[in-house]
């Protein structure tokens, strides 16, 4: 563990003097570990140039860097490197299905999106709808924060499409059964879309043996840099699909009046790639494959379970999770209300302890309004995270409690 | 316990519900989200020869844009929207300079100072002023 | 100078044994300078985490340093920062005009794009056009390689109702008299979109002087990550336009139905944004500010000069400037063909001198086929280039054709 | 002058052009592009029994891609799309592992030894394989 966090130059300062930082909002942006830092250095000091375009030793290098890179990524979800696309993030991702996928269906259709969902996994396809004249159908979840299974098989009927669930919530943490959901969203001939922004940081992945159809990521979650993201497709259905954007590398040829597009994954990649960000993204799938996960998320769940019971103990009947209370399918992040507090001032106290939490509605609306708040604060961990993150955590909390609450 | 970013001040003032509620005979209402929490404050006004007469609120909300809406509140008599946005914008450069007083002729918003070095609040304190700003346009819009 | 040179780590290492990098190919991708580098390295291990969600303190750091490189840009572009709106590049930035602008349009309106542009200003024109049943008007070119000035007049007729053109060439050089074009444009009743992806690395911009509506550039032709760009528009337009992708970060307020959005430039940037390459970026444009533009424009250009008649020495009648001979209105970029030699073959010759040129279409198949050739081969220079770059660039030269040519 | 990459081999056979030229009689045509240099190659086949009987070549690419253009068209009478198909595959792996020779049974095509270093001219190599299968499955269609 110390030689985890070892590798995480930003644990390595104070977040003010003498305040060490307690970094639990892992769910929103993860720290960049050493190892990814450097891939980056080097890469901007070593091979950075355009790619595909120039064959001059910078330019090659920097070409290989970012095959490799796809590579890398196409190895950590267990597929075909050509069905890797590199997009903006996990939203970009998203709207390039809504979008390229999303204009394939006919007015009429369906398709089926989760109350769980985080807005990008939502608004897109709102918009999607309203383009070209879809329906948008609720699939409910359960008291506890999950995807109510039992509900499926009747909502996800013939008219439906295309099924987008996330395969961890962002916000109640629970773990969404995806071969369960491929099946019934298959036996109804819908596509299944998997928004894997908070799974993926959480270790290697199978998406053939999920048996989803789309798969998407964000690379700063992993500790990679912002701006790349990934979108996998199989590829007869990435195929089919008209290009987004037009421009230099998702080309075959251009005259004034009208072009021929390229093959995916480049189809898909028009204008200079976020290379250095994908060097970084590729080096981040290393650093994760290298972990022991079994080990590590047996860690965090205890360190949740730890969190959980401190909750319950200091706030008593005021605490309210926002999903489930056991540690069964869920990811080690933990979201709650304390009555009387809000969780905006909440979070601020904690940060005088250097305790990082996010407060407020998670870009998960719907989410939160079926729990009847606006908004929650949330503690979401890594593998680095140790017992002396949650004792701060649960000190600022008793805390914050007694200045917002007297 | 007394604290630099919420002294007890800020929390009396959040629990003041003396314009917390609703006016019957409204002629302007808006209600505004924060984006970024889901906070929600709404205002209803009255004029008078286009000034702000009677008003009431509806916050759910934080410590600091409750306390926000209570001042704004109890200050916004007599005033139009244009000056509703005048005073939310020399809040606001007096936030980010770190200005004391922080509203030149309102000491009361030094309620805020504490906040200053937290940019992420200060649409918690800004908030109300454009919600109260909306609701007075169409009052002002509903007799023009 | 040499100074300057000593500000980009890449330049200090030999590019094979004994091999100096001659970089030559600044217009594919700019090199970083190492304030740009230092600025990525100290956000990511002392202000790493996303933006505008969180309250603590990392949180705030990194919405501070977002902040700051937008007003960066704003101070670099001479507007104000709630029109600069942060793209993935320059492409994204154009097809993001090209569709939530052109959507605006109705069938029937023209569009008019001029031959000399990269294919990211002119996929995205015959994409919308064939969606919305527009029309592309073509603007020719001089024989020099420049937007033909008195074409434009009969062109742009009260059809049009947007102009695309490049501020600079990737391929001639050519800089184009934006305020005369803004000029046509707006007596035809149309608005001006500029590609300043050539243009923006040398030096500061002053676009309401310009007088054009939009303007893009790419990030890491300035130096900066590769992964950002920047779309500029008039508020007003941006504020006409829907948000081409959703999710968080873009909305004002969300229901499972429908979603009301923020306004620009946040309603544009959908999801977690760039955040270190734009903080890369706004470290990038401080640095360029603070050179002496015009002093290394003149500085290049005679360097130019010296290329364009060492190979005119060299080549002799097999020399074919792709683009003006004179070094007016013109950027330190030189396309050429020596007729005998494919440009990839010549740039791989070169390659083993350390000398990095650009071979081929250039991403502006149009241009190319008015000329009359498949490709070309392309130096195009920095304020750090010197007098031993062009000299080993004209060596390799000679040993090439000696190759060649044999 | 000789050189790793370019040896006089290379530039002798890009020069070699007995199999330069058009069919009129041809079967298939295909003519495709290198997307990132605008090179350009096209080939016309005839077929007999299924197999290429003969063929012409139109290039306008770099040496490389000519050499090879010259090689593939040397060897190709008696093969089918799949044959060609086969043979990039091959060679295109001898070129990422830098075997030798690069594609078996075929010491020909080991003029191109000198690029395995630089996977951007792979594409140079290879675009001949792809056009020359896309007109011979054209000529097997249209016979089929
Ligand atoms: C003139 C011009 N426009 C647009 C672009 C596209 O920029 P990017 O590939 O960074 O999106 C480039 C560079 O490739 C360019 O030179
Ligand atoms: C579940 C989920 N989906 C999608 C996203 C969007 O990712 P990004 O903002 O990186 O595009 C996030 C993170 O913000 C997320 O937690």
């Amino acid at each position: 563990m110390a030689r985890l966090r070892a590798a995480y130059p930003i644990l390595a300062q104070d977040i003010a003097p003498g305040v060490p930082l307690h970094y639990l909002d892992n769910g929103a942006t993860g720290q960049m570990p050493q190892p990814v830092l450097d891939a980056i250095i080097a890469h901007e000091t070593t091979a950075r140039a355009n790619v595909k375009r120039s064959v001059h030793t910078l330019a090659e290098r920097a070409t290989n860097a970012y095959d490799d890179a796809r590579d890398a990524v196409a190895a950590y979800l267990k597929v075909p490197a050509r069905e890797v696309i590199f997009t903006a993030g996990c939203t970009a991702a998203i709207n390039l299905v809504a979008r390229s996928h999303g204009d394939l269906l006919a007015p009429g259709d369906a398709i089926a999106v989760s109350e769980l969902e985080h807005h990008a996994n939502l608004v897109p396809w709102q918009m999607l709808a309203a383009r070209r004249g879809l329906t948008l159908v609720r699939l409910p979840m359960t008291a506890d924060g999950r995807l109510d299974r039992a509900a499926l098989p009747r909502l996800i009927d013939k008219r439906v499409k295309l099924v987008a669930v996330t395969h961890a919530s962002n916000v109640t943490g629970a773990i969404t059964p995806v071969a369960e959901v491929a099946a019934i969203a298959h036996a109804a001939g819908a596509l299944l879309l998997v928004d894997g922004a908070q799974m993926a940081p959480h270790g290697p992945l199978d998406l053939p043996a999920l048996g989803c159809d789309f798969y998407v990521l964000s690379g700063h979650k992993l500790g990679a840099p912002n701006g790349v993201g990934v979108l996998w497709g199989r590829y007869p259905l990435l195929d089919a699909m008209a290009p987004l954007m037009g421009g230099g590398e998702m080309i075959r040829s251009v005259t004034f009046e009208t072009s021929t597009y390229a093959r995916p994954p480049q189809r898909f990649e028009a204008g200079t790639p976020p290379i250095a960000p994908a060097v970084g993204l590729g080096a981040a799938c290393r650093f994760h494959a290298a972990l022991d996960h079994d080990a590590a998320m047996a860690h965090q769940l205890a360190l949740t379970g730890r969190l959980i019971e401190g909750l319950a103990r200091i706030a008593g009947n005021r605490l309210r999770l926002i999903g489930p209370a056991g540690l069964d399918d869920r990811l080690p992040l933990v979201s709650f209300v304390i009555e009387g507090t809000h969780p905006h001032d909440l979070c601020q106290i904690l940060d005088r302890r250097g305790v990082a939490l996010r407060g407020g509605h998670h870009c998960a609306q719907v989410l939160h309004a079926v729990y009847g708040v606006a908004g929650s604060a949330r503690a979401s961990l890594a593998p680095f995270n140790d017992a002396g993150d949650i004792e701060a955590c649960l000190a600022g909390i008793a805390d914050a409690m007694k200045v917002l609450l007297s | 316990m007394s604290d630099e970013l919420y002294p007890r001040d800020m929390l009396r003032t959040a629990s003041d519900i003396r314009f917390a509620g609703s006016l019957p005979d409204a002629g302007g209402h808006a209600t505004l989200d924060n984006p970024f929490c889901g906070d929600r404050v709404g205002f209803d006004v009255t004029l008078a020869d286009g000034r702000i007469k009677s008003l009431r609120h509806q916050v759910k909300a934080c410590v600091i844009c409750q306390a926000s809406a209570a001042l704004l509140s109890a200050e916004a008599e007599g005033r139009t929207a244009d000056d509703i946005l005048d005073l939310g914008d020399r809040l606001m450069a007096g936030l980010k300079q770190d200005a004391r007083p922080l509203l030149a002729g309102h000491p009361a918003f030094d309620l805020f100072t504490g906040i200053t070095r937290h940019r992420a609040r200060f649409a918690c304190v800004l908030l109300p002023f454009e919600a109260l700003e909306a609701a007075t346009r169409e009052a002002e819009k509903a007799t023009s």
